[in-house]
């Protein structure tokens, strides 16, 4: 633990040799889907023609809403409402095939399945679909006005109300003797992953079972999902998650339709079939995040410290919420930060919008939520003349606070309950670290120059390793080589590396000896998934315990075995010895072998297990409690999360003439607690980041006023290239370790992005000296704000 | 968006007004108008070929002529639907008679593009359908000044063994005289504009 | 997003391509493909055929025209933008071509993407359209008829639409030789490093006459006649000129009135880039 | 099916591969499909996110924009034909692992065969220029950092390489016919 360690998946990844989800059934004459999508925003189907398909060669099937109920009942209902909520009244999911009406642009109405892909499109060019089209709500605005509705059903367009305090806010702000009010806006964008959804399903009729591949971050989700609705067990449904190009969230929510219609389509027609989203599908038919409409009242006293705050959001959720409400949730309670305002309330309104469903990106509403606690922050210390970094170190929590109850209750139904860290200690770090203090100076040499220069900062909390829990299963087999498998899926952060780390160093064996399996139903059957910074944190410590059962079941064989007590026994690099006497060893395979109890000798070495080499006659040949085999299983499952922590710097440059944003240094404090490799940390930082310098200063989700998205293509939405990053980010990192887990970590997932918005709406509006109330900001848009302030 | 234009005519209303309900006419006006089928009262189907420079597309489009006051107004419902996307337009017709023997058009269409051209081309349709415009107004003026055209109104034949269907001559071309060319503003504002759309995307990547 | 099925032509000479391309109204040529494959993908485009030229010998040349009025060079059909951007020929016979190749795309799609493709495909937003029409070069078609030279103030005629006809071959674009004394200078602004610019311009300065060209402002390349401008009213005489003639167009990337900013910043610029270029330059620099 | 298809003859990391494909089978689809060669990877068919880059007789170029029967009788190399001929990794594969150039290992791909030719033309890149060498891919997970690191790298690794190889080809070796794809169009 500790240390840099080259991953292991790499060799794999870099000879072309992963293993995704489209690399899948290749050369195996797998039959290809692919889906027709709505046009319109919102539009009621009259009919639906698909007479023209029938004869197109090499097409199989071609299916709409009124042949799923014959195909399997339970395709004809509405797709799941995965996280319900109180307060979710109104909580609408789509049909894995529109049935009467479709409520987004990109909503899929009719699904094909052909010898390939062109052949495939070639047949939904072929399909006819007759509409009557409705007004589309597009955009916050237009949903709260509610002059049309997204879904007849749900008055106002609001899909939930939810209202937490802790204190009298309101009260605290009237009396206090500093008020101010700030209204906040933030875009939508999209997570991207480089590789999009993609399933393959393989019906196998002689043991009548089904096997399916997703792209997910979450197989055990997708399983239940597909024995559900396609009126199966789920032992006779096993999913894999084989290499993923990357989740950041959208792929946590599933099933996603053709995580269905494949495998549907797979046992209907005794084929292997693929489905691969295309890059357009993913912009208009997958998930998108961010949209808010933020109003802030905050009354603070001289030194700028938190009497109350009021806040109050609108949450575009766009046109279903299949995924509760997890992100305003998230947004409504992580906005606190490292702060301790006297007295909170935060009410939101989840809404309906004719647009792509919102469901959790990287950072999953706490962007929002720290966008609106600084952009507060930096309004008090501009109203009171403070520098903006006394104002946030006045309303920190302090160390000796911990554990520090917020009196909220947090996205996992548990209360806010802060476990460790220390907050001061990261400011005075990221000070130093981007140079605040000397910044003054370097501003007023470059004014001097005829160049505008800005600072920001930003600081965040994120709760990370939610529940409920995750699992571990560690296999020693008579080779020595150890098996490790975790439910939870992977789509780049190396947990073949990190977790083969986690064993090597508790069972005491070679690390290029530890084989990490995830996101296989067949070999880890009960796991959640992997979303809110929680991989390291729940299947870490699962497999942790599960190496540490292992080991003493090692040492239990082995003292045995060697006729010594187990306090005196060491493994060091797959061998227990006594210590002291190395002479007397056995090696882990050979306790593996002993583990096992034989009737049948198959080679030399289980010769050693075999009845009459082994074992009491006196006692049962496996004891009383005990099992044959040498394996360790254990869960982890937290009594709640635990919250990392960080702050970012960044120094701008603003062109006068141009308006164009130039990003001249960026600085990270990070605090995930103790580090299992820095390498792998730092590289998630750093992919972070850059997601957040694209969120800040390129990335959009473009509609226009029907509902269509303008920018549906890597042309138009434009995520950063190197040439957009900055070259080089200072990092430092703080290690206060949580007291929640055995091997004391935080979450490191999704921190880099967390502040971006903020840190970089800070630095513009110290290079420009007005107010930024709305990200992301283009150069032309921010060309117009600087004409907006001279003519006022 | 909005595309919306007048245009003077030399015929008297109530002349242009039958043209406009006459299929035949609209056969052989609507620009790239390949084939029209009489669903109805004033409701027509049709292929149209549009798009600009060689990139063209075939879609397949419905019109409908209600709220019909005659000699003065009409609303022109369009529907266009191919592979690289949809434009569904409502169009307003007003007939106005600046002077005696003269017809005054003027219309104003609202078209909603939607699919894949939505998606990836329409910043393009504002350059796009004031080029239209200025291509209709431009033929307008041909036509007026006798620039007749191959497949004019006579020349449309009706398909023998499917009585209602008109298809225009191979290749749509120039213009037809110049009442029935009013149609051709009308009726084909709103489709020609997504195929010109289409165009647009091109511009996005490098040959 | 796969192409719909198209008839494939693969001939061997220009001859054969143009009888090709004549052979069916809906056929389109195919050379770098850049633009042309993503559309086919999104089925925005479904020709019924395409012509790849990609067979033809001969028709990769970049050379040194010296027949040609004033000299110059001439480059074919299928000399790729990467290998226009390394010929030192073109360098030093008219540098405008290599700083504005410079500016095309990312270098992996000038390994494909051809010069001459670029210029039919007549999109105002892209960087050698204007060049040529700043400049005041020509192409060279091969059709039915035989081959003809359109100037390239014939050759834009819309928004993605030049003058070349369907049954019509671009074999070749001649870009004017830099004049002794005379001095260039491009410049665009892009929101992503390769993107296509939000505004570029190119300017041709020439004894006292001062011209600059504009890509992504309007629908066409536009060139403006900035001779006689003091160097402070550069920009806005520019605009002057632009915002009549179909005017400066919005997207959801930038603003006209943005644009109009870019416009004025970026002429007065690259104009005076161009003066200091032209005193750099030595005259005997320029091949004849 | 009716759709006519055409016979190409790609050479592929120094294999030769015969397929019949419809005129409009993009080439990253016959790579990845017909010749089962799956290493290249497709991220948005539109030319934008590099994930797809080939070399085509030595050249970078995106694979997802360029038809397969365009490039009949050419030499294609993928990031299957970037390892040396033992089996090891090759320089700049060895620099991504050494730097953690890589995380999900999508994009990763198009930047090492991008890099490999950048290399060819530019052994011993300025850290301007090893950053403009990838500036035409995209990568989601790493923020590029380590992949800058991973180009400065290889260039180190690339030049003890090419040493070694150049005396063995002085000794007559026999030199597989991935390296004469590598060396074509320099």
């Amino acid at each position: 633990m500790g240390q840099p360690v080259q991953r292991v998946e790499d060799q794999r990844f870099l000879r072309g040799q992963g293993k995704y989800v489209d690399d899948i059934a290749v050369g195996e004459h797998a039959l290809h889907a692919a889906v027709l999508r709505s046009p319109h925003a919102h539009a009621r189907i009259l009919d639906i023609d698909v007479s023209d398909v029938l004869d197109l060669d090499g097409v199989h099937a071609v299916w709409t809403w009124d042949d799923l109920a014959d195909l399997s009942a339970p395709m004809a209902e509405p797709l799941p409402l995965l996280i319900p909520h109180p307060t979710l009244i109104n909580g609408r999911t789509q049909y894995a095939l529109a049935k009467d009406e479709v409520n987004y642009m990109g909503e899929a109405i009719a699904f094909v399945v052909a010898d390939d892909r062109y052949v495939a499109e070639d047949a939904l060019a072929r399909i006819r679909v007759d509409y009557e089209l409705l007004t589309p709500v597009v955009g916050i605005a237009a949903s709260r006005a509610a002059e049309h509705l997204v879904h007849e059903d749900v008055p106002g367009n609001v899909g939930a109300r939810l209202e937490q305090e802790n204190g009298d806010a309101r009260a605290a702000i009237a009396q206090a003797p500093h008020t101010l009010t700030l209204d906040l806006d933030i875009e939508r964008s999209s997570c991207q992953p480089m590789e999009g959804r993609g399933v393959v399903a393989r019906w196998d009729a002689d043991l009548n079972r089904l096997l399916a591949w997703s792209s997910t971050q979450t197989s055990t989700g997708v399983r239940a999902a597909i024995a559900v609705k396609l009126g199966l067990d789920l032992g006779q449904v096993d999913v894999i998650t084989p290499d993923v190009g990357g989740g950041f969230g959208v792929k946590i929510n599933h099933p996603w339709p053709e995580e269905l219609l494949v495998p549907l389509a797979a046992r209907a027609l005794g084929r292997t079939v693929k489905y691969t989203e295309d890059r357009r599908e993913h912009f208009i038919a997958t998930a998108h995040e961010r949209a808010q409409v933020q109003h802030i009242e905050v009354g603070f006293d001289d030194d700028g410290r938190l009497l109350g705050l009021n806040v109050e959001f609108w949450h575009d959720h766009g046109a279903y919420t299949p995924y509760g409400l997890i992100v305003p949730i998230i947004t409504s309670t992580q906005l606190l930060g490292p702060y301790k305002p006297q007295s909170y309330r935060v009410v939101f309104e989840s809404i309906y919008t004719n647009t792509v469903m919102v469901t959790p990106y990287r950072g999953a509403g706490r962007p929002q939520g720290c966008f609106a606690m600084e952009r507060t922050m930096d309004a008090i210390a501009q109203y009171l003349g403070k520098d903006r970094t006394e104002v946030r170190a006045v309303n920190f929590i302090q160390p000796d606070e911990f554990p520090y109850d917020h009196g909220l209750i947090f996205q996992d139904g548990r209360e806010l309950e802060y476990d460790s860290g220390d907050y001061p200690a990261s400011l005075e770090k990221i000070k130093a670290l981007v140079g605040w203090d000397e910044f003054p100076a370097y501003k007023a040499e470059m004014a001097a120059q005829g160049r505008q220069v800005g600072i920001g900062l930003a600081c965040y909390v994120e709760g990370t390793g939610v529940g409920p829990y995750e699992g571990a299963h560690v296999h020693i087999e008579t080779s020595g080589k150890v098996k490790v498998a975790t439910g939870l899926t992977t789509q780049g952060q190396g947990h073949a590396t990190v977790f083969a780390q986690l064993v090597a160093d508790e069972l005491g064996v070679r690390f290029e000896d530890v084989e990490v399996v995830t996101g296989d139903t067949r070999r880890m059957p009960y796991a959640v998934g992997t979303f809110a910074s929680r991989a390291a944190v729940m299947s870490g410590s699962a497999i942790h315990l599960a190496a540490k059962r292992a080991k003493e079941k090692v040492l239990r064989i082995a003292a045995d075995a060697l006729e010594v007590d187990e306090k005196d026994l060491q493994i060091v690099d797959g061998v227990v010895s006594v210590k002291g006497l190395p002479e007397a060893s056995i090696d882990l395979g050979t306790v593996s072998v002993l583990s096992n109890p034989l009737r049948y000798a198959f080679d030399e070495a289980s010769k050693a297990a075999t009845q009459f080499s082994v074992g009491d006659p006196g006692k049962p040949p496996v004891a009383e409690g005990d099992e044959p085999g040498l394996e360790g299983k254990d869960f982890y499952s937290p009594e709640r999360a635990t919250f990392a922590s960080g702050m970012h710097a960044v120094i701008v440059e603003t062109d006068p003439e141009t308006a164009e944003i130039t990003i001249l240094k960026y600085a990270v404090v990070h605090d995930c607690g103790n580090l299992i490799n820095p390498m792998v940390v730092e590289g998630q930082i750093h992919g972070g980041v850059a997601q957040g310098v694209g969120g800040a200063l390129y990335e959009r989700m473009a509609y226009d006023e029907s509902g269509q998205l303008l920018n549906a293509s890597f042309m138009d939405f434009l995520i950063p290239y190197v040439t957009e990053i900055p070259d080089g980010i200072a990092i430092d990192h703080l290690e206060t370790p949580s007291p929640l887990n055995p091997l004391g970590i935080k979450g490191a997932g999704e921190a880099g992005v967390i502040p971006s918005a903020a840190v970089f709406a800070s630095a513009i509006e110290d290079a420009e000296g007005f107010t930024i109330k709305a990200m992301p900001i283009s150069p032309s848009e921010l060309f117009h704000l600087r004409q907006s302030q001279e003519h006022r | 968006m909005k595309i919306s234009g007048s245009n003077v005519i030399d015929q008297p209303v109530d002349k242009v007004w039958d043209a406009l309900l006459d299929p035949r006419v609209l056969v052989a006006t609507i620009p790239g108008c390949e084939r029209l089928e009489t669903t109805g009262d004033n409701q027509y189907a049709m292929t149209v070929t549009a798009g600009v420079a060689a990139i063209k597309g075939t879609y397949n489009g419905s019109c409908a002529l209600s709220d019909l006051h005659e000699h003065q107004s009409l609303v022109m419902t369009l529907s266009g639907a191919g592979a690289p996307g949809t434009v569904d337009a409502t169009v307003n017709v007003a007939f106005s008679e600046p002077a005696p023997g003269q017809t005054q058009i003027a219309y104003d269409a609202d078209a909603v593009v939607g699919g894949m051209v939505g998606g990836v081309g329409q910043r393009m349709l504002s350059s796009v359908s004031k080029r239209m415009a200025g291509e209709f107004f431009g033929n307008v003026g041909t036509a007026i000044s006798g620039g007749g055209r191959a497949g004019s109104a006579a020349s449309v034949v009706e398909t023998a063994d499917a009585p209602g269907v008109f298809s225009a001559p191979a290749k749509v071309g120039g213009i037809g005289s110049q009442d029935d060319f009013v149609k051709g503003i009308v009726v084909g504002a709103g489709l020609v504009v997504l195929g010109v759309v289409i165009g647009g995307i091109f511009g996005r990547r490098r040959s | 997003m796969k192409p719909a099925p198209f008839a494939y032509h693969r001939p061997g000479s220009v001859a054969d391509a143009v009888a090709a391309l004549a052979g069916d109204a809906g056929a389109k040529v195919l050379a770098g493909g850049q633009s042309l494959v993503p559309l086919l993908s999104m089925r925005l485009a479904a020709p019924s055929a395409l012509v790849d030229i990609n067979g033809i010998p001969g028709l990769d040349t970049i050379e040194v025209d010296t027949a040609s009025s004033g000299g110059g060079v001439r480059i074919g059909a299928l000399a790729r933008h990467a290998d226009v951007l390394a010929s030192e020929d073109v360098r030093r016979v008219q540098p405008l071509v290599s700083l504005a190749l410079a500016n095309v795309a990312h270098a992996t799609i000038r390994n494909r993407g051809t010069t001459v493709g670029s210029l039919v495909h007549a999109d105002a937003a892209a960087e050698m359209p204007v060049v040529l029409s700043l400049l005041g070069g020509s192409i060279d078609v091969e059709g039915p008829g035989g081959r003809r030279t359109i100037p390239a103030d014939e050759l834009y005629v819309g928004p993605l639409e030049s003058s070349v006809h369907h049954d019509e071959l671009a074999v070749s674009a001649f870009f004017p030789a830099l004049a002794p004394g005379a001095g260039v200078a491009f410049e665009e602004i892009a929101r992503r490093h390769g993107d296509y610019a939000l505004v570029g311009v190119a300017a041709l300065v020439d004894g006292d006459s001062v011209r600059a060209g504009f890509l992504s402002v309007s629908d066409v390349p536009t060139v403006v006649d900035l001779t006689g401008v003091a160097d402070d009213d550069l920009g806005d005489a520019a605009l002057e000129h632009l915002e009549p003639a179909g005017g400066i167009h919005s997207d959801i990337h930038a603003t006209a009135a943005y644009r109009a900013q870019l416009v004025r910043v970026l002429t007065r610029r690259v104009v005076l880039a161009a003066r200091v270029s032209r005193q750099a330059r030595q005259p005997k620099g320029v091949a004849r | 099916m009716t759709e006519e298809r055409h016979t190409v003859r790609l050479h592929v990391n120094g294999h030769v591969y015969d397929a019949a494909v419809p005129a409009r089978r993009l080439l990253s689809d016959a790579l990845r499909h017909d010749l089962g060669l799956t290493g290249t990877h497709v991220g948005c068919e539109h030319g934008v996110c590099g994930a797809c880059t080939v070399l085509l007789d030595g050249r970078p170029v995106r694979s997802c924009l360029i038809l397969a029967v365009s490039v009949d009788g050419q030499e294609v190399t993928t990031v299957e034909g970037l390892t040396n001929e033992d089996g090891s990794l090759g320089p700049v594969q060895q620099a991504f692992l050494e730097c953690h150039g890589l995380q999900c290992g999508f994009c990763t791909p198009g930047f090492l065969t991008t890099i490999t030719a950048g290399l060819r033309d530019n052994p011993t890149p300025t850290h301007e220029e090893a950053r403009d060498m990838i500036a035409g891919n995209l990568c989601r997970c790493t923020g590029y950092q380590n992949i800058v690191k991973a180009v400065e790298r290889a260039s180190v690794l690339q030049r003890a390489q090419r040493a070694k190889d150049a005396t063995v080809v002085e000794e007559g070796a026999h030199r597989p016919s991935r390296d004469q794809v590598t060396e074509a169009g320099t």
